[in-house]
């Protein structure tokens, strides 16, 4: 056996236990899941920094500043006013770095969904509801369309009880939001399957295949 | 100074942020922004490291219920801090299958590769548990359905009957039934079109409103503090 | 009525080993059940079936690393052996380096089905190769300068089949199996700048996203997930991986729909029996 | 068969380095072989080349279209691709700025543009063996945009919901008496806290899996100010796993000052709001584990979710734990439905804040919130009446760039 089947041969049976040791979880929670689990933990807490060492603090930060560019000096001194954080008495200099990552944050966010969640919708919702030149359905499936948007919309209005007309329109929107949930639910099942062929596939071919 | 200049730091990033979006000599400010918050990210994983270790070694240390395996977890940890950052190859360079830059491997540095094999470990221990944590949403799906979806009222039968129809409309033995994919295509096209939108637009707005409040300081939470 | 209460106080854990055996039975006992065919999957088998036997050959790439693999390496193995059953040569390539044993696999595993073709002469394994676009380009600039040996370290110009290969007008139709946007790559490269045909296979998620190639002729034709890779299984009668695993889709998709049903069945049977909310709500207070 | 195990793996990793080196030099020598002398008859050129400033950005960038050769997709189809040659004076020399394949009519050209020069350009048709200019187009210059007009109707949009928010808060602040419905989901968090309590049991709150930026994990954390302070009126435990170390770090601030809001600074324990893990399923892994060893008698999963959503709360469930889930994801809102007790469904998660706290000012934003739902509803309503009147320039005012102006 070359050291490199070795190698894999030697991984894969790892994984095959590691696999086995998570499924055990269905059952019950065991010593095998618990190890699999602080495993994982440890592997995924160490490889996160570790990337993000290597792809983003480094070509991003360190790098500029050997080359003397100084203008990274700023986030640098952000990121030190966080780590303030481990000092009590001077911990509240953390907040100045979280309040720039806030407010840049919010500030985006307003724009960003501003146009994708309000005027984008609107369009798309702007459809022909002319009878002529087009077949029933495609009238009726607008129409519907129309309805639903226009109910699921009164559902969330909060400043408003939901009784009378407007609790009866809000009820209409709870109508489809629960046909799109079922829907939505429906339809994920097969992705998740899936996943889980996958799985057993390679349990019971590529691992059980060796033996 | 504790209150006051980080509420002033939120409300003028939010500004800028605000008017890079209209004013284009300002776009700088986006794309540095978006850089400088993602090494502070970077750098706060610091603070991650040390929470994480201090969980794990008051556990030890108390022997807490399970502390044994607190010692795996730091194990993992360091091991694979010391197998990325001291060798003297970027796992990365690996994994988007860059070229490697530096020398070459001399006996001992080939050595201490194998020994600390990052991208191994990464292949054969996290890949599989995550493909198998991910994989058990099969059996959750299954048992939510079994669970949940009773008639009790007139949504919960709405729900039902939809997740029966789609679920019937995706699959050979359920296309057998004339009509069933056409119905699946109408309910996901249509009504489920509908309800997403109505859903987006309220969180739009949720979630500006929000944005603005906290650039103007009246949702100050974050900061620990109540007006 | 016992019965019904039991169901309705049922572990979950008999669900999941349904769920498992569901999965399970189809793996080892196909069912083999009737597929419809939809136009891109059949789009993209008249586009391999009208590539003529022994001429140029197919170019493959294998674009996809182990999270996509239950759903792209069974679409993958129906077009390997679509093309080795017809005689079309084929190149199997491999542009993502945690994606080269997949590729090999797929190569050696269809390689050993057709026992009458040969290595070399009806198909090759090129091996994984860094660049990606840089790769692409270069096989449009000199097929052979872009890959000097084969992915078992051959020299290119020793296998028959590469002979009268130099750039992607020798290369009569090309796919890319990916779970990735690498199709877009090959789309605008292969297919834009050199004019070969290109069709794809890729993830159920992303086949959405690939509609628009598909509508506006880039692609000529487009395999979706496990259930495209089944559809080509059926076009190419030969049911394999996807086939059975469309199988345990459609029996777990029944046992589900079974157990809601029965599920409501004993909600409301025990209902009228005045043996309410209780046992019949959430089985929060046994715990399991 | 040959394999490579004999070689070590860096010493394959050399082999990556070579291969690509390899490739790559050759590609390039290949492409300057490629110019050879032409030989064929030379294509028809492109026509009608336009070149404007770019709009709505900073400068540096040149917009160019042109109508394709006559011997792309028809003619000859001979073409393989276009070079876009640029040049500061009408004669020349012209260098080459960007090279595109067939089929392409129009280019932006954002290499080294200098604001307010003046720019000749050329774009020359290539087939294999030979080349045809186009005629030169020019002077053109790159200049600086201080307004985007492309995104005016979104200013307009934000600049109306400002108003109205500003308007609401203001008499929410005059002491205006504002309604607000019930949200069943919220009403419930004080019922969930002292289950929680009677059964001398704690509580888990999952913050959600993103970042400090995401506005949802704010949303959350305000819920979660709310919910400390409940929990230590109550002196039950509250367990906080984070996904991300800066929410962390807000989290246990947010907790801490509930405690010193209720008068049991000393009942906080920071070790009790904690990070986990940045990857997704290794956090999940980690969540499962405490749920099913501490047990906690209530669960709150309130913030951005992804896959993981079921996998928590089919968890849960299973734990006869009481579960109120709240997102704004709208893919996983049908997971938490179905397995949770109460779900906030989108715009609820943002509403909790006002709802719980009743604080007048975040009262009135929710009114605002509603106003603009009323214009969106009108807006639609305008737009569907002019657009089946045959007039379709209502719903280019919400198209995103805003091309109105161009």
């Amino acid at each position: 056996m070359t050291l490199e089947t070795f190698d894999t041969t030697f991984g894969l049976w790892i994984g095959a236990l590691l696999t086995l040791c998570i499924f055990s979880f269905l059952y019950k929670d065991n010593p095998f899941y618990r190890f699999a689990e602080h495993l994982f933990v440890g592997v995924s807490a160490g490889y996160w920094l570790v990337y993000n060492y290597w792809n983003i603090v480094k070509p991003n930060l360190i790098d500029p500043l050997a080359a003397r560019r100084w203008q990274y000096l700023l986030p640098l001194a952000l990121g030190i006013f966080m780590l303030t954080r481990l000092c009590p008495k001077i911990g509240w200099l953390s907040r100045w770095p979280i309040a720039f990552m806030i407010g840049s944050g919010s500030g985006l966010m307003v724009i960003t969904y501003l146009q994708s969640n309000f005027l984008e919708q609107i369009k798309s919702t702007l459809v022909p509801l002319d009878p002529s030149g087009q077949p029933w359905y495609v009238l009726a499936n607008n129409l519907i369309l129309l309805v639903g948007v226009v109910s699921g919309l009164v559902y969330f209005f909060f400043s408003k009880a939901h009784t009378g007309v407007t609790g009866g329109v809000a009820r209409i929107g709870i109508v489809f939001l629960m046909v799109s949930f079922g829907a939505s639910f429906g339809y994920t099942v097969m992705a998740r399957i899936s996943l889980l062929i996958g799985r057993l596939y390679f349990l019971l071919h590529k691992c059980a295949g060796f033996i | 100074m504790r209150r006051q200049v980080p509420l002033l730091i939120c409300f003028v990033a939010g500004i800028v942020m605000l008017a890079q979006s209209f004013i284009p000599p300002l776009t700088w400010f986006y794309t540095n922004a978006l850089a400088w918050a993602r090494i502070i990210a970077c750098i706060a994983l610091f603070i991650g490291l040390i929470s994480l270790v201090r969980l794990h070694t008051t556990k030890i240390k108390r022997k807490s219920a399970n502390w044994q395996f607190s010692m795996i977890t730091l194990c993992a940890l360091g091991y694979m801090m010391l197998a990325g950052l001291l060798t003297r190859y970027g796992f990365f360079i690996w994994l988007h299958g860059k070229c490697v830059s530096g020398s070459t491997g001399d006996g001992f540095v080939t050595v201490l590769e194998n020994a600390f094999n990052f991208q191994d470990i990464f292949l054969n221990v996290q890949i599989p548990i995550q493909a198998t944590m991910f994989s058990l949403l099969a059996f959750y799906i299954a048992s939510a359905a079994f669970r949940a979806f009773r008639a009790r009222t007139l949504e919960a039968t709405l729900l039902l009957i939809a997740a029966t129809i789609v679920m019937l409309g995706r699959v050979p033995i359920g296309q057998m039934i004339p009509g069933i994919s056409e119905i699946t295509t109408w309910i996901l096209d249509v009504p489920n079109t509908a309800a997403k939108r109505g859903i987006m637009i309220g969180v739009g707005l949720g979630m500006t409103s929000t944005a603005l409040k906290i650039m103007l300081g009246i949702e100050r939470t974050y900061l620990g503090m109540k007006d | 009525m016992s019965f019904w209460r039991f169901l309705l106080r049922m572990d979950r854990r008999i669900v999941f080993i349904l769920v498992a055996l569901a999965v399970i039975a189809p793996l080892i006992a196909p069912l083999n059940l009737p597929i419809s065919v939809s136009k891109p999957v059949r789009n993209l088998h008249r586009a391999v079936d009208q590539v003529p036997a022994g001429g140029r050959p197919i170019l493959v790439s294998v674009d996809y690393d182990p999270s996509t693999v239950p759903e792209l390496r069974p679409m993958t193995l129906a077009v390997l052996r679509h093309c080795l059953k017809r005689g079309v040569p084929v190149i199997v390539l491999n542009l993502y380096p945690t994606g080269s044993g997949l590729a090999r696999d797929a190569v050696e595993t269809v390689g050993k089905e057709f026992p009458g073709s040969s290595y070399g002469k009806d198909y090759v394994y090129m091996g994984y190769k860094p660049g990606v676009t840089l790769v692409m380009m270069g096989i449009g600039e000199d097929f052979h300068d872009t890959f000097p040996t084969d992915g078992y370290g051959r020299q290119s110009s020793d296998l028959e089949m590469l002979n009268g290969v130099k750039n992607y007008d020798d290369i009569a139709l090309m796919i890319d199996f990916t779970g990735s946007a690498a199709y877009e790559a090959w789309i605008m490269f292969a297919h834009q700048k050199y004019g070969c045909d290109v069709g794809a296979g890729v993830t159920a998620v992303m086949a959405s996203d690939a509609y628009p190639y598909l509508n506006s002729g880039q692609l000529v034709g487009l395999l979706g997930g496990l259930s495209g890779a089944a559809e080509y299984e059926q076009l190419i009668d030969w049911p394999g991986n996807a086939t059975i695993g469309m199988d345990a889709q459609s029996v777990v998709h029944i046992l589900i729909i079974i157990l809601i049903a029965l599920g409501n069945i004993a909600y409301f049977a025990t209902r009228r029996q005045g043996q309410t909310a209780q046992a019949a709500g959430r089985e929060r207070a046994g715990g399991s | 068969m040959l394999t490579r195990a004999s070689v070590s793996f860096a010493g394959r990793r050399l082999l990556h380095l070579s291969m690509c080196v390899l490739a790559g030099s050759l590609v390039l020598c290949c492409q300057a072989l490629c110019q050879s002398p032409p030989s064929d008859t030379p294509p028809f050129p492109a026509t009608n080349l336009v070149a404007k400033d770019t709009p709505d950005d900073d400068g540096g960038s040149i917009t160019l279209s042109w109508t394709l050769s006559a011997d792309d997709s028809g003619g000859k189809n001979d073409v393989i691709g276009y070079e876009v040659r640029r040049s500061k004076d009408p004669n020349g020399p012209f260098e080459t700025v960007k090279s595109v394949s067939k089929g392409t009519s129009g280019v932006t050209d954002e290499s080294k543009v200098e604001n307010d020069a003046g720019y000749y350009y050329q774009v020359v048709t290539k087939d294999v063996g030979s080349e045809t200019p186009s005629t030169v187009f020019g002077p053109i210059q790159a200049g600086v945009q201080w307004f985007n007009l492309g995104r005016l109707n979104t200013l307009i949009v934000t600049l109306i919901y400002i108003t109205l928010l500003l308007y609401f808060i203001v008499q929410a602040k005059k002491g205006a008496k504002l309604f607000i419905r019930r949200i069943a989901g919220l009403d419930a968090l004080e019922e969930a806290v002292g289950r929680a309590t009677e059964m001398g049991k704690p509580i888990l709150y999952v913050p959600g899996i993103s970042t400090i930026s995401d506005v949802a994990t704010i949303a959350s954390l305000n819920i979660l100010s709310g919910v400390a302070r409940t929990v230590a009126e109550y002196d039950t435990r509250i367990i906080v796993p984070n996904y991300d170390p800066i929410v962390m770090t807000v989290a246990q601030e947010v907790v801490r000052e509930g405690f010193l809001a209720a008068g049991k600074p000393e009942a906080y324990n920071e070790q009790d709001v904690f990070y986990v893990t940045s990857s997704q399923f290794p956090f999940v892994a980690a969540v499962d584990g405490i749920m099913v060893r501490e047990r906690p008698a209530t669960n709150l999963f309130i913030g951005m979710f992804f896959a993981e959503s079921l996998i928590l709360a089919e968890t849960g469930a299973s734990t006869g734990a009481i579960q109120i889930a709240g997102t704004d994801a709208v893919a996983q809102l049908p997971f938490f439905i179905a397995a949770c007790d109460y779900t906030l469904i989108g715009e609820e998660l943002y509403a909790a804040s006002a709802y719980l706290s009743r604080a007048p000012l975040l009262l009135g934003s929710l009114k605002g919130q509603d106003w603009m739902k009323m214009f969106l509803i009108g807006c639609i309503l305008i737009g569907l009446i002019t657009l089946n009147a045959g007039y379709d320039g209502f719903k280019s005012l919400f198209d995103i760039p805003l091309t109105i102006f161009r």
